[in-house]
């Protein structure tokens, strides 16, 4: 079962140089002198079928969509169509980001056409797709609403809103941006407290960041009125779009108020995960901040070409914030955005969010434990009462399922935050409701011996952290 | 296809009676009840995109990106396309490793968590350096996470980050965002025929500079010879050494450690990816000094229950979903898959795969700018320097008649001065070498 | 890459020093000291074929497989190319199904074993018989060997096997070489505007023959309409009633069993293939009378150790590892892979899809026979019968002429008649139909 | 663990016909008269992600060649190189066998060339390509034999001779051409008796069907002599190619003195095995048995195109058997034949044998069980001696290894036939030799009991064969 590091099937070093041969190592000659290159690179020499079989090994080590259902609340984890991949994996789909325009008409023509599926989703009047990932739009947005606000001589705008329950990104994306951040507490019914966001606001109010749904999957029902009362101020409103998939086809950011967004493409068009990345994190905004988008952007011009086809070019925002990437951003992944929206439509987008939000609904109904928010949309924050949420989690694991988010947002206690999405099947449902309430009702010593049914046992965090070993290398000196 | 269910998402699984059943469970008439939205921001309207089979789907974006032309690439600067074993795909395909979330329940987790830690490993080797993290987006976001990690690391009252003036646009620009919401200042300082002008450097620095940035190779395919000496002048300063490299340049050029690089940083997926318009995946090592100030993730080593050894991550508390305003960084969703990618990629290749790589990118450059300088009205390379993967030409002729000249023979190269291109030989065969050579010379005469 | 390996099979991994301690083990100078082969017969020469890279040899394939012309192909009698769903592909192609062996340790493969028998369960359904195999290689060999299992367990000392006159000449030579080893004898029965003469038949049918085989659709896209009738001839003549079909058209025709077939053969890989020049997978289901004597592969299903429900290839007895010269089949690898990709590509399609595939079969052929017909000079379907997804065209002009002209307008059919090509609208687009029709027209006019 | 089947998750009835729908069942118009159709289609009506889940799991219960070692005697499992499918999944390769000779091009020459690759490879004349498995390769050879004596007036050769140890398939090719067959018992060192064998050729003799090495990985080093036996009583040699993978660049069996052979190309040229299928067993010839081969072979014409290049085109041989597939075989494996053969080239398939070989010598060195048999090339039998060779093999699928071929050839009691291949390293040829002589020390409690570790236990083959439940509906039926 245990796969041994590819270190430990083999080591070995390659000397650099003219042919003074080490013990064991190979070497060759070099084309450059010695005081240009290194002395040796030792790593691991394997061969193909030895690598087949150490990968194929690892992947059956990890749990992923296909394995079964993956309801992390906020995290949004859904099914990812497997002929994105065919298309991202074109050979027309590779080509160089310092290509000739004219050239390279088929990518610009892509990334013009998904500018524009965003925008109408999102109800927003220009959308920029750079941002690697949704914390990288969230950066994008304050730093063009920083741009605006010096613009118009605004300059002195230092703080920036946001709830207490919101994700951490928020207040990291703001903090990086210069930013001091001002956390917002929750009324008891889970929303934004109106009063205590009249007293945050001010004439140095930024952005109020925000979700809608909210974590715990609450509308913000007042939000024409939140967003009067920070325009009022003269601030703008920022749109968390990590939570869009409640909402598609019901409710457009830009309709509610919303001046900026970012787009979270793996939460809300399926685009897969990869254990981490990459994704991508576009940004739409309403006209107003339009001119302040990182360039390039992409348009079509004016007169077609010779052979009728509309023609497009990259153009740069009149008061562009610049780049927030080297090239143009997580291209792959947006080809593979651009293909789930084109497949599914308007009816699938809009039942898409019908029946994540049904899902969710109907999980929360067969589980166990307590809910104190509601009414909620595609998320529910659950809790574990007594127990100790991430021992839930830990437990659940052993029922063959992946657990919820845990132990946030903190307004609910041991908070089991969950979110099934749309593509589990009640039967899958009450699979996952059935493990829910199955460690309901185990004791605390259960859930902390667990999980027992893992490739690995319950995993010590904190010596990891005391002693941290981050490589091979290290491993090898600690022993 | 799914006859009994409703029609919507195709990968919605519900059937009318599942729908049924659950909208009674929940106490509901309809979906619509479920939506807790005034009506007065309600949505009524349509987003106009039309619903496609995958079948139709699929020949729609195959029909978009037909639209490119297929060229020849001789185009580096800082993006590379070498040949994708068959291997990587196959494997990084599998959608375990393709459809899973990042590592938080690491007991389900092993096999990513290892592929991760074998990449920081990889890492580790290539630059000396103690730690690697598990990505950052890109080559550019990396160097930006490096000024703020010297801003934050370096007890000086300075502000000054110097990079080179023939840096690309595009990473000073990314930069100029990153240290945006600091104090930090971004300044150039001299280059000499395609290197670091050291007298220049050394002119410009004074206590007030935390950072040095210097790349090699440089944009322009030149390799840099004074590394070691830009290190000590860094020192010297007590500011940050930050060298921007990549996998197969440091296969062979100097160890970053050996230099005295703080940080190195750098597009990772020259191996791994093909072009992707630019995707990448931001390399990011630096000294254990700085452990517990590193941005994005890092995987560890712990035991488990039952005392066997596992993988997890590890120091979450520098994270934004702990540490939210004073995490290290604001990066959540990373590039952990490509990193895969390029851990296999190196693995297919082992040491001596890329250690020839790099000698190749030295050789098959400099044997280009050779037979190109053959050419009357052609000189090559107008760098007087060792080079890796790609040189500057100077051509009589405008530079940007010429590459269109080209771009009509199926070749594209860069463009990147009045009367001067830029050839980069990686992942082109020699035998389109050898037309692009032909080309060339029909161009100029 | 491996550059401490020897060269050689890039496959095998043997470092130099690996070799040198595994020769020392073995007592052995050098490995050709292993082979014990006398001189005289030891080849010394070459057989000169040069080694490539991964690379060099994608291009070289990619290279010589780009000489094929692309065409919208039109055709179809036996061998039709589906839209393949994506998940089809991603599914088939984990290595785990690609690369097993035969399940003969049904331990450690349960998973293949199951998807085999749910592909029998699919045979099942769509024939109506209890008993369906796990592959034989294609429709044709199918029905050679449905003819040896006649031969086997008919009591008669009959020797006739009956095939349509129209019956594709591969399917009538392969079911030939297939009954070369017994007493049978192939021999031809009249069709009657494009289906079976039943008048004809049942003069033809007498107490010698064995086996009456049919087809719906047959080549000419027609659909049989008195199988229950062919059936009652073979059941009184006490000859098998073999049907060849395929799993599209058995989602919406007659069901076999209910028109009193005896086998149902066939190409399954309309679903799960795309055309790949004809590559096939032999359906073959049959009554479970004959159980003991079907050939092939049969999975079943068992208990384990724990009594927990288990698969398993069951009735091997039959089979030629362990039966030799008295097994009911030389059959070994079979196409079970293939199987498994149509097992998926019917679950991906359900049965509502799978009908809806087959009503399109029917009025997509009928439409475009008709817009055909509208062309002066062409006449279409030329058989009074209901149509399945292709039918035959009369034209004015030598076939052979049009069909050529049409080649270069990107469109290829079939020449079944000096003035009689004919057509096939499965997998092609609703646009591509409409651009046919207007090829045609401009070829005839 | 266990995984549903399709049928347990999802069972859906579509009613065919104009609108009567029945309890529950689906229901749309149909555009053929009642008559010609049925009434209904009962299947599984699953989503996509349902379907990926279901099938990923199934993956995840097998054992495959990049899970670990396979050392299948006279099986050879090895490892299929990835870059194959990637050229056969090519759009080019996707071609209706109906197309004209001028526009598949393309396929035309790929066959021609891949019929030439093997005929050097083999020593042989001419080959066909459409056998679509070894046995039909060996069932074509027969036919191809009975045609030439047939042609020859000598059609009453009626028997084939077959050595008691070939392959299974041997003796059924040879009785489904028509033949009687002739079993020839070993001499004691395990080679053709030359005594029996004398003994059994005769005028009535049409082939004799000899492996090389034989199953016993023993090379017949009397094959000239054989050959002359066979070629004087006026009958042919055939070749079974299942293990030539031992002798590539060492011997070739038109060299030997072999008329006709197949070629096992997952065996020699690593296409994947697929779990059963499929396969491609081309057949190779001297001149003489060129006329008779399978219709139609490709050939290079005389004349180029107008482009310069060749142009090739199908032919019917002269005395042509016909065909023994409705088109030209396994296309697919065919292509992935030829793109290994062509990455290999004479020095990489030379070493695969080699290493294969040597993989072989060098772990019947390492275990603890008698080999009585040798010198061996690519494989070995051993015998389990006082234990059950299969029980032997259960237990070492505990050992998370793949058991060899088992109970033959019956020449060695409780045999163990073992061939690892070229592509194992000595690391893992000595970790599977760990397994076979942990297993050797052990009792037959334990041998009986086993395996203990793998998804399923024992699987109870009788009761399997006693009440056969071959599909759900039989299952359903059951219960």
């Amino acid at each position: 079962e245990y796969e041994p590091l590819l270190s430990e099937k083999d080591l070995t070093r390659v000397d650099i140089g003219d042919g003074d041969n080490g013990d064991g190592g190979e070497s060759t000659d070099s084309p450059l002198p010695d005081d240009l290159t290194r002395d040796s690179l030792e790593l691991p020499e394997l061969s193909e079928p030895e690598l087949a079989r150490h990968y194929t090994r690892l992947s059956q080590m990890i749990y992923g969509i296909d394995s079964g259902p993956y309801p992390l609340g906020s995290c949004t984890m859904k099914y990812n169509p497997k002929f994105t991949e065919d298309v991202a994996a074109l050979p027309s789909a590779a080509v160089h980001p310092d290509r000739s325009e004219a050239s390279v008409q088929g990518t610009l023509e892509l990334l013009y056409r998904l500018q524009d599926y965003l925008g109408r989703i999102g109800g927003m009047d220009a959308v920029t797709l750079q941002p690697p990932a949704g914390a990288a739009g969230e950066f994008v947005g304050i730093r063009v609403a920083a741009a605006y606000h010096e613009h118009n001589g605004e300059g002195h705008r230092n703080e920036v809103i946001v709830p207490e329950s919101a994700h951490g990104t928020n207040f990291a994306s703001a903090a990086l941006g210069g930013y001091d951040v001002v956390s917002l507490p929750s009324d008891d019914e889970g929303r934004v407290d109106l009063e205590a966001l009249e007293a945050a606001l001010s004439e140095n109010t930024a952005a109020l960041m925000l979700t809608n749904p909210n974590t715990l999957g609450l509308f913000e029902r007042d939000i024409a009125e939140i967003a009067e009362m920070v325009h009022d101020v003269g601030g703008l409103l920022y749109y968390d779009g990590a939570n869009l998939n409640a909402l598609l086809g019901r409710a457009r950011p830009g309709d509610m108020g919303f001046d900026v967004m970012h787009y979270n493409v793996h939460k809300t068009f399926a685009t897969p995960h990869g254990g981490g990345g990459p994704g991508a994190g576009p940004v739409g905004v309403v006209d107003e901040l339009a001119p302040f988008l990182p360039s390039p952007r992409v348009r079509k011009r004016d007169a077609n070409s010779k052979t009728g086809k509309p023609v497009y070019e990259r153009f740069e925002p009149e008061h562009t914030i610049g780049k927030v990437h080297g090239f143009d951003g997580n291209w792959l992944v947006l080809v593979k955005t651009f293909a789930y929206i084109a497949r599914l439509g308007d009816e699938g987008l809009a039942d898409a969010s019908a029946s994540a939000v049904l899902n969710a609904n109907y999980l929360a109904e067969q589980i166990d434990y307590e809910i104190p928010y509601g009414p909620f949309h595609h998320e529910f924050v659950a809790s574990a009462g007594e127990q100790d949420a991430a021992d839930v989690a830990k437990r659940m694991l052993d029922y063959g399922v992946h657990p919820p988010t845990t132990k946030w947002p903190e307004i609910v206690p041991e908070a089991l935050m969950t979110e099934p999405t749309e593509i589990e099947s009640k039967d899958t449902l009450d699979r996952l409701a059935a493990a829910f309430n199955a460690v309901a009702d185990e004791d605390a010593d259960t859930l902390e011996a667990a999980p027992e049914r893992t490739t690995a046992r319950r995993i010590d965090q904190t010596s990891a952290a005391r002693n941290p070993r981050l490589s091979w290398q290290a491993l090898a000196d600690d022993s | 296809m799914h006859g009994s269910h409703t029609s919507g998402s195709p990968y919605a699984p519900h059937t009318a009676e599942d729908r049924t059943a659950m909208l009674e469970a929940v106490d509901a008439e309809t979906v619509e009840d479920l939506f807790d939205i005034p009506d007065d921001i309600r949505f009524d309207g349509q987003f106009d995109i039309d619903a496609r089979t995958e079948r139709e789907t699929r020949r729609l974006v195959r029909s978009v990106l037909g639209r490119n032309d297929d060229r020849t690439e001789l185009l580096g600067r800082g993006h590379y396309g070498y040949y994708i074993p068959s291997l990587v795909d196959h494997l990084a395909d599998r959608s375990e490793f393709l459809t899973s979330y990042t590592q938080y329940q690491p007991e389900i987790s092993q096999g990513f968590l290892q592929a991760l830690f074998e990449y920081q490993s990889l890492l580790v080797e290539l630059t000396g350096l103690e730690i690697a993290n598990c990505s950052i987006y890109d080559a550019a976001t990396a160097l930006g996470e490096a000024a703020t990690l010297a801003d934050r690391v370096r007890d000086t009252t300075g502000h000054r980050v110097l990079v080179p003036e023939l840096l690309r646009e595009e990473r000073k620009s990314t930069l100029a965002n990153y240290v945006a919401g600091t104090d930090l200042a971004v300044e150039e300082y001299p280059v000499d025929d395609g290197n670091v002008d050291l007298a220049g450097l050394e002119e410009t620095v004074d206590e007030e500079v935390v950072m040095i940035y210097a790349e090699t190779p440089t944009v322009r395919g030149t390799i840099e010879e004074r590394l070691g000496a830009i290190g000590d002048l860094a020192a010297d300063a007590d500011a940050f050494f930050v060298l921007g490299s990549d996998p197969i340049a440091l296969s062979l050029l100097e160890r970053p450690a050996d230099v005295g690089a703080d940080v190195v940083v750098g597009d990772a997926s020259v191996l791994g990816l093909p072009t992707s318009y630019g995707m990448g995946l931001g390399l990011f090592a630096t000294s254990e000094d700085y452990l517990r100030q590193v941005p994005g993730r890092l995987v560890g080593v712990s035991e488990d229950a039952t005392d066997r050894r596992a993988f997890t991550l590890t120091l979450q508390t520098r994270e934004q979903h702990i540490r939210r305003e004073r995490a290290t960084s604001n990066i959540c969703t990373n590039q952990a898959w490509v990193a895969l990618r390029t851990a296999i990629h190196a693995a297919v290749l082992g040491p001596s795969g890329m250690v020839e790589l790099a000698k190749r990118a030295v050789t098959r450059a400099e044997d280009l700018a050779e037979r190109v300088d053959d050419i009357v009205g052609v000189q090559a390379p107008v760098h007087d320097r060792r080079h890796f993967r790609e040189f500057v030409a100077r051509v009589d002729q405008p530079a940007s008649a010429v590459a269109d000249d080209l771009e009509q023979l199926g070749f594209a190269v860069h463009v990147v001065g009045n009367h001067e291109i830029q050839v980069c030989v990686t992942g082109v065969p020699d035998v389109q070498l050898d037309r692009f050579v032909a080309a060339l010379e029909g161009v100029i005469r």
